[in-house]
């Protein structure tokens, strides 16, 4: 056991995964040399050389489509991209090509896409992007985000070793936050399956990413309060969504709230609050709220990013309203 | 001396045998379009059949082509049996997509060793094929079993970002990868005028540093000089190459489309100039390697082959809607027609392709 | 009055507009002399001339890109997307560019992104996108789809006049197969607000563009064999959603459907009913139920597209459940 | 003659003032950043001060500039008043982005007929600017107020879908707009023979058809003279052009970066080249219309701005967080402060500007 962050957890799954796979190579810009902007893929190069870890120009479509077509070819490629930000300039290359690829003629497109999203730091509206909702409604596409080093290696690995185009977001206000003693061997979490990341009975709090740690602090305020039991879900994956879990957590407390961290409005949440509609309504003891981001793009300014990002007053306030309900 | 000289006559008819093919099978297709067999668009590669087999022929077995809509000819000198593009343009169940996507968009993957080629039809989304050719070639190498990749692409498509991504991409990394860039003078109803300053298609490497060359894209042997010293450059570790392609789109973007906005003096012009004509006038009376009856026998024998092959798929099933869901993600082993790849007559008497 | 198709009304939208007011210009591929592929914009440019019917390269970025700059100057562009899908290659351009600028620096970005979208004429997998959820989570966007030849023209008309980047989905199957008579005189359908397009107390249908008509005629179906009245909301605004009319209807039946041809997961029916959660929870004798397509990309294949797609027979099954609740 | 030649020696003067106003500017900031005053990227122009001031400097008043993170220079030629840098950077509710947006992502949109700059900052999705440049170059005249556009762009943002779709498209359209392609070796961290297989960056143009020239980054008068030329010829209606600018990023890519990637010999030799320093000697030694004296004093000047302006900003309120969901759509009359256009001590005496 040893501990690590967040961010050598991902490094490390990256070393592991292109030790055990020789097909699997790592490309995007300056994640060689430099090691990347954030240093995830500090070190590759010198252990596996240039040909496995790929300086490229500045064309985030060539990234993906070059890494569709040599997972055509077998190879595992994981693409960085420097700030999930820049995803939008490779949309189309993710959802019509990769994500089709496979249904249309049984291609598989086994690519992981994989980059720090997220605010919190003081990125603005271009570097603090949370861009599940871009992809939620391509069927094809994977999508997970780690809230723990354990889960951001292990999903990591589960991710390249999957048959599937994966999408890996990796929030860059837990890249040096978070630590954790990691098991020195091989292990993998499996995509598709949420944590309880805290057991309770009066209602469900279902969240991912950053936004685990103030609804964690939220539910203990709340026990120490006035003794209401949350239950935590971390989703860890967002597609496919593990429906059973939300489901049975819904069932069992009839009160549930979603918390995220992006904006509100065809936020995630929405697919979560349809779902336990259909499958636990008749345990509702309470509508499913939504904590979230208001409807505006992030803003720069600590006053007004503090202001803008949900947090654990926020989440124990709706958590009360609930609990009252 | 020229590659094309060195082709055996057989191999010249060979040629000839895939272009004509090509053409029998579209217009069969036109046929089962009228009997609304298919249906969407049918887009024809009336006058481009020649540059589309000349420049394929040039490759290896197990090279990888990523053809467009218009490179039937291409298809068809890889080896791809008619048969799977008729099931294809009427979405049949049988068909390597099951019906799923659209005319040629089929997908063949060989196993990573295997002297097969690599066939990756299409998206709808024009340029995208560029950076993923660049992957395949990159990949196979990778994988240690080095494969050129041949992509086409029309004039309009050479404006999208991804195609300025991938090429810029392939020039950086060295990848064997070979663009066939076509200009037939029209991207749907738009000229070529208005899709870009530069009056010499094959210009459009000249910001990546990628060799150029333009060529008459009527005269399948001029094209097939070319493309054979690109394909050895890239083969060698010359890199991305491209080959600008001077033709011209005789029918509408699809039939749909009468082209009334095509001036009848250039079509006149053009059909005079039609590849296949020209190719066999070239044997015959220049080369003297073939004779009026060598032709004859093909013409005949490419016309019944493309009308039985579209027979056979019109009969065949279309899809079972109960299996719409499935194979959107891996593990529900909902299994995939692979493409049927099929030697031409002339292949027994030792082919290139 | 004269009888027009939806096709038509936009087109005569496109003419009113450009003749109303001279910074109004249309931007795309193929809409100069050849009309459009649609003929959406046919005649066009014979009126108006070359400097205000631009035909460009092939290059969605820069019909956006420059479309924004553009309306900077003051001018109000309407990009034509030739098909709706095609519309992944500039989702930079109106995610990170247009939606932003006014939030950012208080510049307005006037444009209008019109396209033909949606299925059930064969197109397949990339010629038949319903794209709203591409764009649901973006603030600083607003999406219309209308459903009838009156609002294809009233929304263009508002859209064009709007002082904020507008998507308009123009729903492909509808072009030729509706016709309406239409009023001769200047007219516009304010964006943000649904309308109700049949009156109910049973259950509450919640759709849009070509699904109206399916649900239309199930809700006829459910009368006709059980007196059940369902009042039919069609949204026509997607961004922003008229949470007061669907709220509203959702109090008043207390049991929602939700129809989109959209596929399932992350379609806008998860905002709808996370909305209806929120503000109407109390009232709900039912469970918010979805209708609309499965997971996949769209097939080609007729059998495929036919079984693919939701229907009147669907929307009647799910209703009946829905009453029956 | 060369455009440099007929320039005033207070013209001249000026054109120093603002590049040595952008280095001080600079240097405040990074004083600020050591105090965490300015959160997130600091992106210095040191060495590329010259040919942001002289590229600029050949524009009318009314025309638009683009420029991205490394042209200080040029937002201070088109007037832009320190202090609003300094806002920016410190993300306070009175910049121009009211603490919504970085640095230097400021827009300034004058009037459709007033002689005023439009000025549109970056967003940092890179190439995005090119069709934007496009675009307003395209809708001024529309609204028949000509204004030419100049736009930046860093070696490695060339190799963006973006900037090819804009650039062709300003090429096929023939719109005056200027594109200043900097090549200052590197992006980040990536040299820029891993950013492309052409040596001059001005090739970048190539495939388009558009005029391109490539000039020594580092000598402000040559800078001025191609710059002055290509704005004229857009301007005649000669459509899109570009300058390669030949000169070198002189310290990280931003403040946390060291850039150990930089080989040290490199940077010896460019800093030998600085481009203020070469003015200067220029206008003394070969031009003899200024004295030392004459740049001492506008050192001192520049100096004492920054510093005064910097101060100024440091005192401003941070954004009240009640109105951060104000403003994103049309209606609720958020007011947003214009930006702050001041004419330089020179300007009296007549410059271009
Ligand atoms: C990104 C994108 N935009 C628009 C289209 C619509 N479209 C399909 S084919 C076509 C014209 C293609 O012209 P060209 O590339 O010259 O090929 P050609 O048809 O002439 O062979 C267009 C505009 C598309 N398929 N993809
Ligand atoms: C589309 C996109 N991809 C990646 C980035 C991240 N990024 C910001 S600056 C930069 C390097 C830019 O280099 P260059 O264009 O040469 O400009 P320079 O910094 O040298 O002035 C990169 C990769 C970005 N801003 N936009
Ligand atoms: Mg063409
Ligand atoms: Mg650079």
């Amino acid at each position: 056991m040893a501990v690590i962050t967040y961010l050598e957890a991902i490094r490390q799954a990256l070393f592991d995964e292109m030790g055990r796979d020789e097909r699997v190579f790592v490309i995007g810009e300056d994640v060689g040399a430099y090691g990347g902007a954030f240093k995830v893929t500090e070190g590759l190069i010198d252990k596996f050389g240039e040909k496995r870890v790929i300086d490229t120009p500045i064309s985030e479509a060539a990234i993906v489509g070059s890494a569709i077509g040599a997972s055509y070819m077998g190879m595992r490629p994981v693409c960085e991209i420097q700030f999930i930000d820049f995803i939008a300039c490779c949309f189309d290359m993710l959802t019509n090509f990769a994500a089709t690829s496979r249904y249309r003629n049984g291609a598989a497109a086994p690519i992981v896409v994989r980059g720090p999203s997220g605010g919190g730091v003081g990125g603005g509206p271009f570097h603090s992007l949370n861009p599940e909702s871009f992809f939620l409604n391509t069927p094809g596409l994977k999508m997970v985000e780690p809230s723990t080093a354990y889960d951001a290696k292990g999903l990591l690995k589960a991710a390249i070793r999957d048959d599937d185009p994966v999408l890996y977001f990796e929030h860059k206000f837990l890249y040096r936050r978070i630590k954790e003693d990691l098991p020195k061997d091989d292990y993998i979490v499996p995509l598709g399956c949420a944590a309880v990341r805290r057991e309770g009975t009066d209602l469900t709090i279902v969240t991912y990413g950053a936004m685990l740690y103030p609804c964690l602090e939220a539910a203990a305020t709340l026990e120490k309060e006035r003794g209401a039991k949350a239950e935590i879900i971390d989703l860890r994956s967002l597609l496919p969504l593990d429906r059973e879990t939300i489901v049975a957590s819904a069932r069992k407390t009839g009160k549930v709230m979603v918390v995220h961290e992006d904006t509100r409005t065809g936020g995630i949440a929405g697919e979560i609050a349809a779902t336990i509609n259909e499958e636990a309504f008749d345990h509702l003891d309470g509508p499913v709220l939504r904590v979230t981001a208001p409807d505006t793009p992030v803003p720069y300014s600590a006053p007004l990013e503090d202001f803008f990002l949900p947090n654990a007053v926020k989440i124990a306030d709706a958590a009360r309203k609930l609990v009252a309900y | 001396m020229k590659a094309s000289e060195a082709l055996s006559s057989n191999q010249l008819l060979e040629m000839y045998y895939f272009a004509r093919l090509a053409r029998d099978v579209e217009e069969r297709l036109v046929i089962l379009f009228r009997q609304s067999q298919v249906i969407g668009g049918l887009y024809r590669s009336l006058g481009q059949e020649g540059e589309s087999v000349a420049t394929a022929y040039a490759l290896e077995r197990q090279d990888a082509v990523l053809p467009l809509i218009r490179n039937m000819g291409a298809l068809m000198t890889v080896g791809v049996r008619p048969l799977e593009i008729f099931r294809q343009y009427m979405a049949k169940g049988t068909s390597n997509s099951r019906g799923r996507d659209l005319n040629i968009h089929i997908v063949h993957l060989p196993e990573p060793d295997a002297d097969e080629p690599v066939i990756v039809g299409p998206i709808s989304m024009l340029g995208d094929s560029i950076p993923v050719a660049a992957g395949i070639a990159m990949g196979a190498g990778m994988r240690g079993k080095p494969r050129v990749a041949m992509a086409w692409i029309g004039d309009g498509a050479t404006s999208t970002g991804a195609f300025h991504e991938g090429m810029n991409f392939a020039a950086v990394q060295k990848i064997p990868l070979v663009v066939v860039a076509e200009d037939n003078k029209y991207a749907y109803s738009t000229p070529i005028a208005k899709q870009m300053a530069i009056t010499r298609i094959d210009e459009r490497a000249s910001s990546y540093g990628i060799p150029h060359e333009l060529v008459d894209g009527n005269d399948m042997l001029a094209v097939y000089d070319v493309a054979k010293r690109m394909v050895d450059n890239a083969r060698a570790g010359g890199g991305a190459q491209l080959i600008g392609v001077d033709t011209m789109r005789m029918q509408g973007h699809a039939q749909h489309d009468d082209a009334r906005y095509v001036p009848k003096a250039v079509l006149d012009a053009w059909a005079a100039k039609d590849p296949l004509e020209r190719f066999r006038k070239a044997l015959i009376e220049e080369r003297h390697t073939a004779s009026e009856q060598d032709f004859a026998d093909i013409d005949r024998m490419t016309k019944e082959y493309a009308a039985k092959e579209a027979d056979l798929a019109v009969d065949e099933p279309m899809p079972d809607p109960s299996t719409v869901a499935r194979g959107v993600y891996a593990g529900d082993d909902f299994a995939v027609p692979r493409v049927e790849l099929v030697a031409s007559p002339f292949a027994s008497k030792g082919s290139s392709a």
